[in-house]
């Protein structure tokens, strides 16, 4: 088992500094992602399942619960170097200003692997891989288009091999086209590198041409997990309004 | 809302009191013994350590630091500050007037600095780019770049004593304040009419405005929109002004002569009084407080979006 | 280099740029520009026109104006300035470590800033300068006492904005360590706020400790300071008004330059503000000059 | 005939001289619903704002913009404002920043509404009740003392709808209505959208980037590119037969995702992930 999600619990303060609101964002929430597979998390804004990438991640602490890699917590970040990475939504802001292509690509593979001139080489194939040119090495990310950061964000993300990556809405800001070729490069990358990824979307259509398995949330709750080939058949309320509710083109 | 504004009210009580307890340390670290502070500012020719010994029982100095305390804070409550060591009067006679004084200048001035800031703001805003826009902030940049108290010996020289139009000093009658409001008025409605400005500017571009105009609104009835929405910033930003003016008339209230805060504080420090430099900061400390709570609660219920986040 | 770049393509910013590293220059230098010795005095030249010999004329006690102008960019601005750098220091020490790390470092800080900040910033410099007597080092001290929970509040806001930015969320997610991510993510973009933040605090803190000077509080005579120079002038307002002249305009003059400076750094150093010219909402920087400039002294 | 005739349309910005929509013509019939689609930047805001006469004063448009046979360009700002809401109606993609959020959501509906017409408090909350019932928003009378962040995007977006009934205007234009929206109210919106036109028989202008949207409202489409139209036709024709390189391709793409999709739903074996 790779990832572990164990009644996990989440809430914030709300309100200004004398409020003593608080708002439960995740509620015992449990899962499980299996080695190699693509397990999709799907709610609306809101539902919380932003925070929960960022607790899979490793960024926050949960209030409850454990989020565990391996069996180890990931909350150490020696667990997560090397094997766990991720893509965000904002391209705007998902590079350094200051970095160049390169700089962005490296910054991981020289945390993880120390020699050089073999992460120098390795930028390359990896550029290649996502469909860009090793000319890019020397862009900076405001000389890219949206779709083109999210390649670069993807490269930076797979280059230290990771068994896991987490894409939270990577393809939500872009152009519906450009999403289309960033799922059919996620698509093709997992054959070469068998990772899983978990993948967080509003968009079920997305999710369900690339996951094995979906997870539906809705207000910080699991509403139901059902693999994709059963996904016609769902239990739950919200699911079927869920699926009625879509436009297909 | 009742709640919260208790609350708020509430929260104070702590402040105050910590307030009151870093204003005691304060003076308590001079690297001065306080009792040798009070025989020299007497005057007294030669400082013998009995005459330290017996100054220190007299003003309660030789009792522990936290009882010391206690008995300062429990007086402080009826307003007693204790006695000067200069002159010997009780701080509070002085300290209530000059106050009072004080408090009348920052209100006429705050007033004149918000009627300017908004017509300004207003002004710039509409215009924004135009040729009225850059010329009022320009000036305005070169007023706040100046050192008030050197227009205000300025406007002396010139308005006072060779036109001889108003009084060079003095709280006398209306005409004394025109000078000192003026002056103030100059330096901060530079600063608080650009923020007018920018709030007002940043409220054109919202999209509430875009679909007011597409519905068919009039241009009067949008501006009146706008104004709302930008005069929301501008009250919270202005009651924060009113206490940072009411610290900050100290130079103008010097030149001036204006029988104020300012004059007094120079006076006591000058003369290392520390009975009034204590009275001075913990009355300015606690009007600050009580502003900017104020502030913070007519800000909450101008904003209906702050408003149910209580 | 690119700073150098950009700002010389703003004139404005370009001619402030200038005006300050030359007076920066000629202060640091200042026994070498001034032609007489600033506290010389001449009672045959007092109230001197200005002539070819004493470019600026003479003060009551007949010492060269100019001298003293020179010397007095010193205390004027250089040390004002030194005030600044360790204030700024300490607050952004503090606000990396509670912008950063949040959780209890970050609440105990900020509520030893928000006590601090409950003085009025003037009042408390008064009364520290009334407790530890009066001198230009007693005020620097005292400004940089009441300054830095201010810098360390505004510092520790940006860098909380800049940790939530994705870029430092990955760095984070594949377990980079936290003095790395603070050197090469944050302190490069946190870098240009600071900047801005000191430089438009720089102006009022040197009109503020001109200001004390002018009450007397600040340096002591025969030495030169611009605020001190005008208290002198105004004892002999009514009847040499002319002496108030230089250094009041050497204070408007350096004031206004930092002032416009500050302004076009905003702009320079924030690519996104040029490129959009719509100020960027709820920037730090909204409140700081209103929070800072609490007096043009 | 056509209610509103675009000829050589023109918009360019004045501080950089750059040019936002190239040279766009074309024209919407009575009756009819004519979606815009392109990515983002395409101009498809530009190009309502500028029927509108609302786009940002450092924009300036030339050509001819026929309404009813008139042309804008030639009335004067008070006469446009006439025609604004009354005439034409537009509908914003962001509820939430579309209204002044100090004032409740009655003020905007009855400052617009007297702005039109002569009509009594009473009789503007009684047509706006029954409007805002009749696009399935419950309690209108609530609603309409409400605050802006009070209410959910879905809300908002059907307040507005409503608005545009009780104005019954000959256009109306929706700006991406649906973008900002979770996928349950975007079909609830949509729903709206398709019963406003039945019940008004008014035109419409939709833009969207959604294809899927558009297929489903619109009877006529234009795609644009950088600012240039480069297909138009009859939807169903346009998207079954695509011409322009560039329709192909986000056709194509869309349908990859749909296929899929559809396979899945109808229970086909699906090799997933090989």
């Amino acid at each position: 088992m790779l990832l572990t999600v164990d009644g996990v619990e989440k809430s914030y303060k709300k309100g200004g500094m004398f409020s003593t609101k608080s708002q439960l964002v995740l509620k015992s929430i449990s899962f499980e992602c299996k080695d190699g597979e693509c397990l999709g998390i799907i709610g609306e804004s809101g539902s919380g399942k932003s925070t929960l990438g960022r607790l899979i991640l490793g960024i926050e602490k949960p209030d409850q619960g454990k989020v565990l890699f391996d069996g180890k917590s990931v909350e150490d970040r020696n667990i997560r170097a090397g094997s766990i990475s991720a893509v965000f939504q904002d391209y705007k802001s998902s590079i350094n200003p200051f970095f160049t292509v390169e700089d962005a690509i490296m910054e991981p593979l020289t945390n993880s692997f120390k020699d050089d001139k073999e992460n120098q080489f390795r930028v390359d194939t990896l550029l290649n891989q996502v469909g860009l040119t090793p000319a890019f090495k020397n862009k900076y990310p405001h000389e890219l288009s949206g779709g083109e950061v999210q390649r670069v964000c993807i490269a930076r993300a797979i280059s230290i091999e990771p068994s896991c990556i987490v894409l939270d809405e990577a393809i939500s800001s872009l152009d519906v086209s450009v999403q289309m070729q960033i799922l059919t490069l996620l698509k093709k990358l997992k054959g070469i590198y068998n990772m899983s990824y978990i993948f967080i979307t509003h968009d079920l259509q997305a999710a369900a041409y690339l996951c094995d398995r979906v997870i539906i949330f809705k207000e910080g709750q699991i509403e139901e997990t059902v693999s994709i080939e059963q996904l016609k058949d769902v239990q739950s309320d919200y699911a079927k309004k869920l699926l009625q509710s879509l436009i297909t083109f | 809302m009742a709640s919260y504004i208790l609350r708020r009210i509430l929260i104070m009580i702590p402040l105050l009191i910590i307030i009151s307890f870093v204003t005691f340390v304060l003076i308590n670290l001079s690297p001065l013994d306080p009792a040798e502070v009070v025989l020299q500012s007497q005057g007294v020719p030669q400082i013998t350590d009995q005459l330290i010994a017996e100054t220190k029982e007299e003003f309660g100095m030789d009792k522990p630091f936290l009882v010391q305390y206690f008995h300062w804070f429990i007086s402080c409550l009826q307003l007693d500050f204790g006695h000067s060591y200069v002159t010997g009067k009780p701080v509070w006679s002085l300290i209530g007037p000059a106050f009072l004084n004080t408090l009348k200048l920052t209100v006429v001035s705050s007033v004149a600095i918000i009627a300017l800031s908004i017509l300004l703001g207003v002004i710039c805003a509409v215009r924004e780019g135009k040729m009225i826009d850059k010329s009022i902030r320009g000036v305005s940049f070169f007023l706040t770049a100046m050192p008030s108290y050197w227009l205000a010996s300025l406007m002396i020289l010139y308005i006072s004593v060779k036109l001889n139009l108003l009084p060079t000093s003095g709280m006398n009658s209306f005409k004394s304040y025109i000078l000192p409001v003026a002056i103030i008025t100059i330096s901060y409605a530079g600063i608080y009419f650009r923020n007018v400005r920018t709030s007002m500017i940043n409220n054109l571009n919202e999209d509430y405005v875009l679909y007011g105009r597409a519905c068919g609104l009039s241009e009067k009835k949008i501006t009146i929109h706008i104004l709302r929405n930008s005069l929301q910033v501008a009250i919270s930003i202005f009651g924060m002004a009113v206490p940072i003016i009411l610290g900050s008339t100290v130079v103008i209230e010097n030149v001036f002569a204006w029988p104020g805060l300012g004059s007094l504080s120079i006076q006591a420090i000058l003369s290392r009084d520390f009975p009034i430099i204590q009275a001075y900061v913990l009355v300015l400390a606690t009007a600050f407080v009580i502003f900017n709570t104020l502030s913070d609660i007519v800000n909450a219920v101008m904003n209906p979006k702050l408003r149910s986040n209580l | 280099m690119k700073f150098l770049k950009s700002i010389s393509q703003d004139k404005i910013a370009a001619i402030s740029f200038i005006v300050i590293v030359l007076t920066m220059i000629i202060g640091t230098f200042a026994p070498l520009f001034s032609p007489h010795d600033p506290n010389g005095v001449n009672m045959g030249l007092r109230y001197a026109p200005p002539s070819l010999e004493f470019l600026l004329g003479n003060d009551h006690l007949g010492r060269c104006i100019l001298s003293r102008i020179i010397f007095g960019i010193r205390p004027s601005i250089l040390w004002v300035l030194g005030a600044l750098v360790i204030s700024v220091l300490i607050g952004a020490v503090l606000g990396f470590l509670a912008g950063y790390f949040r959780g209890k470092v970050d609440a105990i800080i900020m509520r030893i800033c928000d006590i601090m900040l409950s003085f009025p910033g003037y009042v408390m410099t008064l009364a520290i300068i009334g407790i530890l007597g009066i001198g230009l080092g007693n005020i620097l001290i005292a400004f940089i006492i009441v300054k830095w929970a201010w810098f360390a509040r505004v510092i520790r806001t940006s860098v909380m904005q800049y940790s939530e930015l994705e870029y430092v969320k990955f760095a984070k997610s594949v377990g980079i360590s936290n003095l790395t991510i603070i050197r090469k993510h944050l302190i490069p973009v946190t870098f240009a706020d600071i900047a801005v933040i000191s430089s438009s605090s720089i102006g009022s803190m040197i009109l503020q400790i001109s200001g004390f000077s002018f009450l007397g509080l600040g340096i002591q005579a025969p030495n030169a300071e611009w605020g001190m120079m005008l208290n002198e002038a105004r004892g002999v307002m009514f009847t040499s008004p002319e002496l108030m002249l230089a250094p009041g305009l050497a204070i408007i003059l350096v004031v206004s330059a930092f002032n416009f400076l500050a302004d076009s750094l905003q702009i320079i150093l924030n690519p996104k503000l040029s490129r959009t010219i719509k100020p960027k909402k709820n920037s730090p920087f909204s409140k700081i000059k209103n929070q800072e400039k609490e007096v043009a002294g | 005939m056509n209610l509103l005739e675009v000829n050589n349309l023109k918009v360019w910005d004045v501080n950089t001289g750059k040019e936002i929509i190239v040279n766009s013509s074309f024209h919407l019939k009575q009756n009819s619903c004519l979606a815009i689609v392109g990515e983002s930047g395409s101009g498809k805001s530009v190009t309502c704002r500028a029927i509108m006469k609302l786009n940002k004063s450092y924009l300036r448009q030339s050509g001819e913009i026929l309404f009813k046979g008139k042309n804008i360009h030639d009335l004067s700002e008070k006469e446009m404002r006439k025609k604004r809401g009354k005439n034409l109606c537009m509908i914003l993609q962001n509820g939430m920043s579309a209204f002044d959020p100090s004032c409740v959501i009655g003020i905007h509906l009855r400052e617009t509404l007297a702005e039109h017409f002569n009509w009594s408090k009473k009789e503007m909350s009684g047509r706006m009740k029954s409007a805002m019932e009749s696009v399935m928003l419950k309690n209108p009378l609530e609603i309409m003392n409400k605050y802006p962040h009070q209410l959910s995007g879905g809300m908002l977006q059907r307040i507005m709808i409503a608005l545009a009934i009780v104005l019954e205007p000959d256009i109306i234009i929706a700006d991406e209505p649906t973008t900002a929206l979770d996928a349950i109210s975007q079909y609830e919106v949509i729903e709206q959208f398709k019963k406003l036109r039945e019940r008004l028989g008014c035109s419409m202008i939709f833009i969207s980037h959604d294809l899927a949207v558009v297929k489903n409202i619109a009877d006529e489409v234009l795609v644009m590119k950088d600012g240039e139209i480069v297909e138009r036709g009859k939807t169903a024709e346009v998207f079954s037969e695509p011409q322009h390189d560039y329709t192909k391709y986000l056709v194509s793409t869309r349908q990859v995702l749909s296929n899929h999709f559809n396979r899945i739903m109808e229970g086909e074996a699906v090799v997933v992930n090989s």
